[in-house]
């Protein structure tokens, strides 16, 4: 009986506000007091269970000065070390772990491996931490000047401006609990875009629909990144388009390079978790289902229905996720996903092996003699084929997003990395 | 003037031979079905038979009929509606003239989207409150299937 | 009114039975005197239009002694002239078109200029023809004794034998109008399939499920096939399974080639419409929808429903052949499809102009020096190559019967190009 009647109470009067939220009210806490349901939620994403090929497995370490952590997720390098020969000479080859739940993304940051080889500027911040009130401190109340102002820091000093992981504001506007973008690379990077669809001046916050938005938040930070220029302006690459083609051309358009590949001297690119473009180009984006639809599916807690704030793997939560929509048993809709990401693996394998088959050509020609003009060629090659394939290994699905075009992009791949080991024999034999 | 008598008889024959066709497709394919509440009437034009099936094995089979969902709430509202599908559904019917599958038209979607909220509003108050009176989101983008796959 | 009549009438009294059909009434003219509708629809399968990528446009000639046929589909060899480097020395070098509706299958075989270059058997003809009577009469009632015999004859004496393109009795059983397969082709074929999945002497026509069966009387004929041994034998080459890598091993262990590469030597494959083994990879095939759905869906006549016996490209028809199943608008529908066609095509040519380079290679290799050691390496590959390529080439719906994997194919055949070329400069190299 108490049930029922508290059951209607939080019908009619769904949220109790029991804190006033205003545009500097940064600590989760405070908004679960609001909206206890979604904060608990929240909370879990500290879980870690793996799937089959994602969510991510609790590793025990022990602690030490520079790294507190006591926990972490699996190394990905140790899983694969061809990953290192890829990266040879970037930070990535030190450290690279599966990725986790939100919880542990300012921990992660602080203290991967990768930031005590390379000094890293503030600009890491923007996807890491609860930026919003701190880069609104910075620029008086100015979001992009606060932006601009915490690039130009050293990683360290930026460290101390924030305290929190992604929050409840980085997401919503306080006052009436709508979804907004507040993340200056995507509301820069998607004006971009859309510039180049003939859309002047859009404002992802005024022009956006709800649905939009259920997948722009999480598209704030899963897409694919570059630090620009000596500012470290963070810049999203979507100027010529979202598809890896029109990224590729607009990184060489630029001549931009992540880094020189240690063992190729090739001008190499890192792509990172492009989640946001290869969903872009798949039948749910599509079918206009967003990332929230599968990522924070509608649960029902007591007499409402509320969005799963667990951010984390569907498929460890198949039949909210999926079965709204498809009416097939949870085995078979974790096997239909399964065996697209296994195909997926499977010619990622093929062409990682023809990536490390040219770099290891590379490196022997270059030994050999290093003035050889076929050298810039394969180098070319090299770097296409390695944006290529990390374009789908860093994208975290494993396929599933747009699993046609996932193989597409590989098969791209082996065709760039063979064709470079080709170029530079066609050169010795003059053939 | 004359023009003017020309196009009034024109019209009137129009009018009355639609009245006319209209009454008896109506009479005769049971059309008097459109008011009742019974989804048995719907099914007398066998094109419904479908969605008829449908609705026997889904969800709402024991919580909710045709009109549930396919009319808006209140008497006239949901009678306008029966009166003009009623109407374009015996002439569709019987002239043959329609798209197959039926698709659902915009404005009897508009109707059913409400329809989930007459039944639901306790339990998505929590996902549209914070949208106000603003743009609310598509029951039917997850749960089209619900009174009939 | 009289429309609403007719309907009630028809609703209760769907067939009138105005002649008795028996297990040897081959003409479908009187099939259609009990079944006037379905009848239309067979008969309209002369219709030629284009899609895309499918269907088929009709090109006028002049009708000559030995080929009387006034119109033809588009030849592919001239659409794409690397598939005669690819078919050098094969009969589809010579003459290859864009198939068209069943209409005309036993003409286009009868005529088609592959004929003039090579004396085929009268295997051919259990595809391409009405074919249940006369092997039921040439065995004398035994169906698989009177495949036997006419694989044995020449293709011309076959001929004779047969009067029809495939009829209502290769379809059905006369007396119930049950849905039968007739081929001896499948009937073997599937029974080595099931036998590899542990299931023993499979029966189709006794154990096939009905929504099987809406399968089962395409993969009659839309198949990858050889012709077994000096009998000629038609074998569908399943016995380890259905996707391309089984059938690749396949023919491997039994070291079969369909002819020898005349530029290269390479012991090739020709596959050719393995639309069933496709269309098996792909997610319609895992959520039981089957060909009939799409190429033959219901359609109302009056208060009937009846299969649309116009078989045809479901573009043109999309709103029965998918909006049952799909509530997107039809241009919408079709631009799914084609995006999935074109992703396809696309890699299609890229693997394409790798399979091109590794054979002018091969070419000019062999010529330099026969007796080169990386001859044999490569040669391998360009069979592979070759054959994972002609799969999705050769298969008709340009990857929609399975996206994904037609890539994944593609990305091999890729692969196998690159690494021929590769293995034969190596060679040349010593590295
Ligand atoms: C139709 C459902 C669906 C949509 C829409 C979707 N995803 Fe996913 N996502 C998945 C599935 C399934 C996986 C694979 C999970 C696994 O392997 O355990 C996945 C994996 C991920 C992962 C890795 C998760 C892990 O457990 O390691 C991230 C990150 C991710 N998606 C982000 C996004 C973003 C950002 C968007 C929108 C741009 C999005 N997803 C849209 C279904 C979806
Ligand atoms: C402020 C940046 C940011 C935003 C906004 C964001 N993410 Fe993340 N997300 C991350 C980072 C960083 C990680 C990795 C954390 C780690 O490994 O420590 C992550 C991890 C994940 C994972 C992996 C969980 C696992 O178990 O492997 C998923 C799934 C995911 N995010 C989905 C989403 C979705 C869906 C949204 C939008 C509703 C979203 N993210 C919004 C930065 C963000
Ligand atoms: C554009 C947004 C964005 C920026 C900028 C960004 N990250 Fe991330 N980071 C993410 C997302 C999203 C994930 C989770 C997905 C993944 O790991 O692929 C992540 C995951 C990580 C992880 C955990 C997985 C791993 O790679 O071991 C570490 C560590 C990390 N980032 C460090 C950094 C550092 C250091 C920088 C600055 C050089 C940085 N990030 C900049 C978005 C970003
Ligand atoms: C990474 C982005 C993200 C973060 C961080 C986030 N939310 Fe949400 N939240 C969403 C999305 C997406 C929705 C669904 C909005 C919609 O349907 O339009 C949502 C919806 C809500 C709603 C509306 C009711 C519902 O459950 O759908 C409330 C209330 C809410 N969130 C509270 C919170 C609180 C409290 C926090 C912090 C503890 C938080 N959110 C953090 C993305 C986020
Ligand atoms: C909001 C609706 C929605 C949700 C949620 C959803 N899907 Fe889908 N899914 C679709 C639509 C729409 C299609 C496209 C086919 C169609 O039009 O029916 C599709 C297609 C698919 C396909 C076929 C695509 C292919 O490439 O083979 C698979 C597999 C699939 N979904 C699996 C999943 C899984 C697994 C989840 C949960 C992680 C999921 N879906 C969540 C709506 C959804
Ligand atoms: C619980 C709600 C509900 C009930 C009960 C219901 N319908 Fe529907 N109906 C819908 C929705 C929602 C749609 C729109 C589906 C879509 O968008 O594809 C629809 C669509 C239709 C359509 C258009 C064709 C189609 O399938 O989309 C017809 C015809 C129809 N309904 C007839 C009926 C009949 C007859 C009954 C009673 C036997 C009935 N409906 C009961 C919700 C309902
Ligand atoms: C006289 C025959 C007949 C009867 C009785 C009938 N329908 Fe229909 N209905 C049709 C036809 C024909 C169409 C297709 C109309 C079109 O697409 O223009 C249709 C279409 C519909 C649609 C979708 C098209 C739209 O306009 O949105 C709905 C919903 C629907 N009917 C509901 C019902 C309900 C509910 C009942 C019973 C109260 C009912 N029908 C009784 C013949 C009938
Ligand atoms: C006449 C009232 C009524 C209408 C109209 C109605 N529903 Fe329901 N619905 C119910 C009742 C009663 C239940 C079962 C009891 C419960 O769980 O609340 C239910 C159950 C459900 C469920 C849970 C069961 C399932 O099928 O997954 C969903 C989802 C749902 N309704 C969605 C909808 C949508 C969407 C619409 C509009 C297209 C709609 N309903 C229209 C009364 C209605
Ligand atoms: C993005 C997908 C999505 C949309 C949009 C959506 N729902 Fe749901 N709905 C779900 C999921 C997932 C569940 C299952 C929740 C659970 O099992 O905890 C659900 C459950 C329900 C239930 C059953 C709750 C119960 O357990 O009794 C009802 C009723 C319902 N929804 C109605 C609606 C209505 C009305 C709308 C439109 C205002 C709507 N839904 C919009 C995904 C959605
Ligand atoms: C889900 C729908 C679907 C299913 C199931 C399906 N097909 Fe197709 N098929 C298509 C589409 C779409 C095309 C592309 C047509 C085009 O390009 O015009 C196609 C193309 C074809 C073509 C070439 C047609 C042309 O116009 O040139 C043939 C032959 C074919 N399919 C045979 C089959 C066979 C045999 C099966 C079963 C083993 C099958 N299909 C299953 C949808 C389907
Ligand atoms: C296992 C069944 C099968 C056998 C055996 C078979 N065909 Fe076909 N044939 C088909 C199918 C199915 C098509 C339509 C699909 C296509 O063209 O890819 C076709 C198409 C054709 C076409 C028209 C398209 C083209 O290739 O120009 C010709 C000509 C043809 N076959 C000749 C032959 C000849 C000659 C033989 C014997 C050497 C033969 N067929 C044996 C099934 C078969
Ligand atoms: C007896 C062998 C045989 C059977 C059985 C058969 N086909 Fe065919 N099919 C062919 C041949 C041969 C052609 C090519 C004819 C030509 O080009 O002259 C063909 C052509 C086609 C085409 C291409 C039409 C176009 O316009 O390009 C489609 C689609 C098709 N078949 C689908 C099917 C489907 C679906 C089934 C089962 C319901 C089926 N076929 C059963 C042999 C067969
Ligand atoms: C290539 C195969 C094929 C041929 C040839 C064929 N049919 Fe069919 N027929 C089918 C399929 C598939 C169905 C659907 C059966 C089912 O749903 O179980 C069907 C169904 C039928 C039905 C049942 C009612 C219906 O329409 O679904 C009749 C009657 C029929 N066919 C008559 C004929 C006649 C008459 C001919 C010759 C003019 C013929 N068929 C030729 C494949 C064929
Ligand atoms: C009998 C039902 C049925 C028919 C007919 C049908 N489909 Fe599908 N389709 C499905 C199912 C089931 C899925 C898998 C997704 C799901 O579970 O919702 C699917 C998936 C798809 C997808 C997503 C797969 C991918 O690889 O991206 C596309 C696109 C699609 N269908 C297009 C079509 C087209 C075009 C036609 C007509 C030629 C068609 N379908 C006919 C049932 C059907
Ligand atoms: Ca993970
Ligand atoms: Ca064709």
């Amino acid at each position: 009986l108490i049930n029922i009647m508290e059951h209607k109470q939080e019908a009619r009067n769904p949220f109790f506000r029991v804190v006033d939220l205003t545009d500097t009210t940064e600590d989760p806490a405070l908004w679960g007091k609001n909206f206890p349901m979604q904060y608990d939620g929240y909370k879990r994403t500290v879980d870690q269970i793996r799937t089959r090929h994602g969510g991510s497995e609790a590793i025990a370490r022990t602690p030490t000065q520079v790294d507190p952590r006591s926990v972490v997720a699996q190394s990905r390098l140790e899983e694969d070390p061809r990953l290192k020969t890829m990266w040879a000479g970037y930070a990535f080859a030190v450290d690279f772990r599966e990725e986790r739940g939100h919880a542990y993304m300012l921990d992660d940051q602080t203290f991967t491996e990768r930031q005590q080889v390379v000094k890293q500027p503030g600009t890491c911040m923007h996807c890491h931490a609860s930026v919003y009130v701190p880069y609104k401190n910075l620029g008086g109340r100015d979001l992009i000047k606060g932006f601009e102002k915490m690039n130009h820091m050293p990683y360290s000093e930026a460290r101390k401006l924030v305290s929190h992981p992604v929050a409840c504001i980085d997401c919503h506007d306080p006052a009436t609990m709508a979804l907004r973008v507040t993340r200056p690379g995507f509301i820069e990077g998607i004006r971009a875009l859309k510039a180049s669809q003939g859309i002047q001046n859009y404002d992802v916050n005024a022009m956006a629909t709800r649905q939009e938005m259920r997948t722009y938040v999480c598209g704030q930070c899963h897409v694919e990144y570059y630090f620009k220029g000596p500012e470290k302006r963070l810049v999203y690459p979507w100027a010529k388009g979202l598809k890896i083609d029109s990224i590729m051309a607009y990184y060489d358009e630029t001549e931009f390079k992540d880094w020189t590949h240690a063992e190729t001297k090739a001008p190499a690119l890192k792509a990172q978790h492009p989640e946001f473009e290869l969903w872009n180009q798949g039948i749910h984006a599509r079918s206009g289902v967003a990332c929230a639809d599968c990522h924070m599916p509608y649960k029902r807690e007591g007499a409402l229905k509320i969005s799963d704030h667990h951010v984390r793997s569907p498929l460890l939560n198949i039949n909210r996720a999926c079965q709204t929509c498809h009416k097939w048993p949870e085995e078979e809709l974790k096997a239909r996903a399964e065996t697209i990401q296994e195909r997926t693996f499977r010619l990622r394998n093929v062409a990682m092996d023809a990536l490390v088959d040219l770099i290891n050509d590379l490196k022997m020609v270059r030994t050999a003699d290093s003035t050889n003009s076929a050298l810039a060629t394969a180098q070319q090659y090299q770097r296409k084929a390695q944006f290529y394939l990390d374009f789908v290994e860093a994208e975290n699905s494993t396929g599933f997003h747009a699993p046609q075009e996932a193989e597409r992009i590989l098969g791209e791949s082996i065709n760039f990395s063979r064709k470079g080991q080709v170029a530079l024999r066609t050169l010795l034999t003059g053939k | 003037m004359k023009i003017q008598s020309t196009v009034t008889v024109f019209l009137s024959i129009v009018v009355g031979l639609a009245i006319g066709v209209g009454s008896y497709t109506f009479i005769y394919a049971k059309g008097g079905s459109y008011l009742t509440n019974d989804p048995a009437a719907c099914a007398n034009c066998h094109i419904m038979n479908e969605q008829y099936d449908g609705w026997l094995k889904s969800s709402h089979h024991s919580v909710a009929v045709c009109n549930d969902c396919h009319t808006p709430p209140g008497f006239v509202p949901k009678y306008l509606t029966k009166a003009e599908n009623g109407f374009w559904h015996s002439f569709a019917f019987t002239s043959g003239d329609f798209h197959e599958p039926i698709q659902i038209k915009e404005r009897n979607r508009e109707v059913a989207e409400k329809a989930c909220r007459k039944c639901h509003q306790e339990i998505v108050d929590a996902i549209e409150a914070p949208h106000g009176e603003g743009e609310q989101i598509s029951c039917l983008q997850c749960h089209r299937e619900v009174g009939h796959p």
